[in-house]
């Protein structure tokens, strides 16, 4: 049987007559349309959800992940001492991109909320503050350490990586999960398509067996019901896709604050992913349904 | 046209059919009869290929079944005519598309043999029925529905099983009627019934042969009928 | 007919006689199978996603979004003072179910990771914190900057509120999506098994005929088909409900700092939540066939 | 038992039976004739309530059919043995179990009926076949089978269609004595059929009233047989 993915085209095209000769099965027919609309709603927020976590992991791996602070905490006269003495040390760092002092001014933003905008950080003995940003490979903290208590007494690496890795991570998690349950999605209607289709194809035995008898050939057999299978997949996903773009529109937009919760959705070109579904559809239907037709018309012979 | 030679079948159990020589030249009309489970239908289903001997060697216009493809059998099932026994329709298409479906099936257009269709329509007495879908019929009227479609592509073989188990006399005459004139194109027709008052009233029209099947083998029955 | 959900507990006990003479139909039977596994599935998800989101609201909402923090900027020798005459005003406050100024060792330690561990607040121009508990109901926080600005010169209201409110908001907003996902998956489970129950109901037409013909009751019929139906969907939704739990188990344990995305899961009793999805499926699986059977029935008569 | 009184149907379209009153008393034999398509099938299903007059009453065992429910018909049904022209089975239960069907949806025991039902089986010749599914069957050994199951129940009536239409002469005058059997012991039989020849072979048994359908009504055939 010629049932490659070229004829998808041919398909579309149509073929009235061989249109007819299948019966229109109808709760076969509602199922399928059924399961591709439900698992295309499906595949639209997953997808949805990969996507914005890929963002949310990027965002958190770029801005935060690779930052530490070195805080220099040492009597007044010897701070600046100190200070130029860890920069120094960094400067020869394997791992670290650059380093370099808060200004005065960056310090009292950091302490307002804490002590308030009327600070004089000049007569406080308040700890400068280091920023170091890390090579992508990231650098040693234990041995950065070692090397600040030998020969800076005042500086404590605080080392954000530790707090921030994990929330990367999990980042990275949930839009593997996302994929996955994509790809779940993918298989599942595959699977409920191909059952689908062969209960069709079992009910019809009789509609096969009249078509062999008047000399239709299995390819034409074939033909009527995959076309008919893959429209339903098609037109269902197509409903399912526009009902859960609709829904996405519909959730409350991300406010700032629980944007990781609530930031689920599309951004710019991003919206033009969940078209693919129906099309994905479509294909996945179309073998499923070539493989189906022709396992029961082997069966059947 | 078709040829069986020493063929055997079984469906599984004891043999049904053994040893079976029969040879349809083209042309010719038989008539197959034999008690009820005797393999009637059995041995047309080996003569159009919808069943492989388990023995022997059956030849269609000249082809060995069992080296066929199955796309093979489909073309040379539009040289054929068969009625089954339980006639088998498209339940969702009307009769009339159901009797013009050898001509869609092989892709000629059936809008240029409608004047055959209407004729033989009304031959076998549907006309009024055309638009009524076939479980809407009646026993009879599928039975001729079948005959119809049978010979709508005006196939070289025509294969027909009990065609005649559900109408009246009359009707039956009618249809053996479109046999013989088909045969007298040269068409070649085998009837299996266990009708023998159909075989007899045949004989007046034309010259037919009758096998009988009894105790798994394949006799020509002669003036006993 | 007699189909009432008090007959669900006879349909168990089983009929062989009436068992056999419907048709095993294969691939509807797998349908139903695997659509009841694939929601079970979903389900155990969105239930565990509902009662995780529901715990953080939970939290969240005692924890933080009831508090508030005053802090008083002033110099050294007001601060007393101005924090007496801050935590006596707010005495008077409707809303604030209780205040109280941080020790000294609380300040130290909230500000340990700014200025280190070795601060003498003792000498410094650092502002004392006020924590502000609200009542459930909250407070006026305009009206309180008002008066504090009036009264306290030195006092500035930081409303931890403003911060929280939209995340136990969100979090809320998760738990009714995941209990309105839970919802919609029951009822696309029931249109599924309908659809499916309606499909083999329609292929069997000549059984339903041949059952008639021989004197067999509608409800002897319908019940056979039902008992089919509600078994299967037991089955599949107990399969899926047995991998959705497992899923749930091999994931990830949370992490504390990703909680908010790897927390996902039962705690506790709730783990016996899941284990009502098979039950629920049946009964679902139950009504839905007994109208498919008492619909195609009627069409049938 | 079963009376039918100026009753009319039609499918839709004209009337296809009109102003029809027949009374089938108990223990009566009765033949039902007529070409195909006039109605036979179709008076038929109203005389077992299959199909609801469009126009006058049909009682069955007394009972109006248009007051009926479903359940009602349902178990006048067990009283009732039907044949239908197109025999239909449940495919996936094996030609004995279908045999006993109407044993089990009426809640009885087959077991307790075994004997009867080998007893019938042995008569009918499906005794080898009785663990074969009903596809497997032949066109004549299925007619047996459907009419086996329409006799199991010893039924007070008996409606067969075209009982006989696909077996051969032999084994036509066996299901014919087996009817002629049930009506000597008071059950009442309708017998559909376009064979005449049956009918001749029957009026030998039987003293049997012959209805035909002809012009959408029923008449009374006389010695023109
Ligand atoms: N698919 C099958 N599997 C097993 N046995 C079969 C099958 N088809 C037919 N048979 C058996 O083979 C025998 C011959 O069947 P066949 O249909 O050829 O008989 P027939 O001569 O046409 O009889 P009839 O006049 O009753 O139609 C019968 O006993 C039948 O039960
Ligand atoms: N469901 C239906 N819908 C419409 N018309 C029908 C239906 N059933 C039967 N008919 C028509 O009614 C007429 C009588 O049908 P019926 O089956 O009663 O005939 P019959 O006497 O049994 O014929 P036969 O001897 O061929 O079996 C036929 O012309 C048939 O086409
Ligand atoms: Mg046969
Ligand atoms: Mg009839």
């Amino acid at each position: 049987m010629n049932l490659g993915l070229g004829n998808l085209g041919a398909l579309a095209a149509g073929d009235t007559q061989a249109d007819r000769v299948v019966p229109r099965t109808g709760f076969t027919a509602q199922l399928t349309l059924f399961a591709a609309a439900t698992m295309a709603f499906l595949a639209v927020f997953t997808l949805a959800l990969s996507l914005a976590s890929g963002r949310l992991a990027a965002r958190w791996g770029d801005e935060l992940a690779r930052s530490s602070t070195i805080r220099i905490v040492a009597p007044q006269d010897q701070r600046a001492a100190q200070t130029e003495a860890a920069l120094r040390l960094l400067e020869t760092t394997r791992g670290v991109q650059s380093a370099r002092a808060l200004t005065d001014a960056e310090q009292q933003a950091l302490l307002a909320p804490w002590l308030g905008p009327d600070l004089a950080l000049d007569a406080l003995p308040v700890p400068r503050l280091i920023e170091v940003i890390e090579a992508p490979d990231g650098f040693d903290a234990t041995g950065l350490r070692l090397r600040l208590q030998a020969e800076v007494p005042g500086a404590v690496l605080d080392d954000h990586t530790r707090w921030r890795a994990p929330l990367v991570q999990a980042a990275h998690r949930l839009r593997a999960l996302g994929w996955l349950s994509t790809l779940l999605i993918a298989l599942t209607m595959g699977a409920m398509v191909t059952l689908a289709a062969h209960a069709a194809l079992a009910a019809n035995a009789q509609v096969i067996a009249v078509l062999r008898l008047v000399g239709a050939t299995d390819t034409y057999i074939a033909r009527a019901f995959v076309r008919r299978f893959t429209l339903r997949a098609l037109g269902g996903a197509a409903i399912g896709t526009a009902l859960g773009m609709a829904a996405m529109l519909a959730l409350p937009r991300a406010s700032d604050a629980g944007s990781v919760l609530t930031g689920i959705g599309f951004q710019g070109w991003h919206w033009a992913i969940p078209l693919l579904v129906p099309l994905l559809a479509a294909i996945v239907a179309f073998a499923a349904t070539g493989a189906a037709a022709r396992r029961t018309l082997r069966e059947l012979a | 046209m078709i040829e069986l030679e020493n063929v055997a079948y079984s469906y599984g159990g004891g043999e049904l059919l053994s040893d079976i020589s029969v040879k349809l030249a083209p042309g010719s009309f038989h008539f197959l009869t034999g008690p009820s489970g005797a393999g009637k239908t059995t041995l047309l289903k080996l003569c159009y290929g919808a069943l492989l001997p388990t023995a022997g060697v059956v030849r269609i216009f000249g082809a060995d079944v069992r080296a066929m493809q199955r796309d093979d059998v489909a073309h040379l099932r539009r040289r054929m005519g068969v009625v089954h026994q339980d006639c088998q329709f498209l339940n969702h298409l009307p009769v009339a598309e159901n009797i013009a479906l050898p001509l869609t099936a092989s892709g000629r257009d059936a809008k240029a043999a409608e004047a055959d269709l209407d004729d033989l329509m009304a031959w076998v007495g549907l006309t009024e029925r055309a638009q009524a879908l076939p479980p809407e019929l009646s026993g009879g009227e599928r039975q001729r529905a079948a005959l119809a479609r049978a010979v709508i592509m005006s196939p070289d073989v025509v294969l027909a099983d009990e065609p005649t188990g559900n109408v009246d006399w009359d009707m039956s005459q009618r249809l053996l009627r479109l046999l013989v004139e088909l045969n007298k194109m040269g068409k070649t027709v085998l009837i299996a019934t266990h009708d023998l008052s159909l075989i007899r009233a045949a004989k007046v029209h034309v010259q037919a042969r009758v096998l009988r099947i009894a105790n798994r083998r394949v006799q020509l029955a002669g003036a006993d009928l």
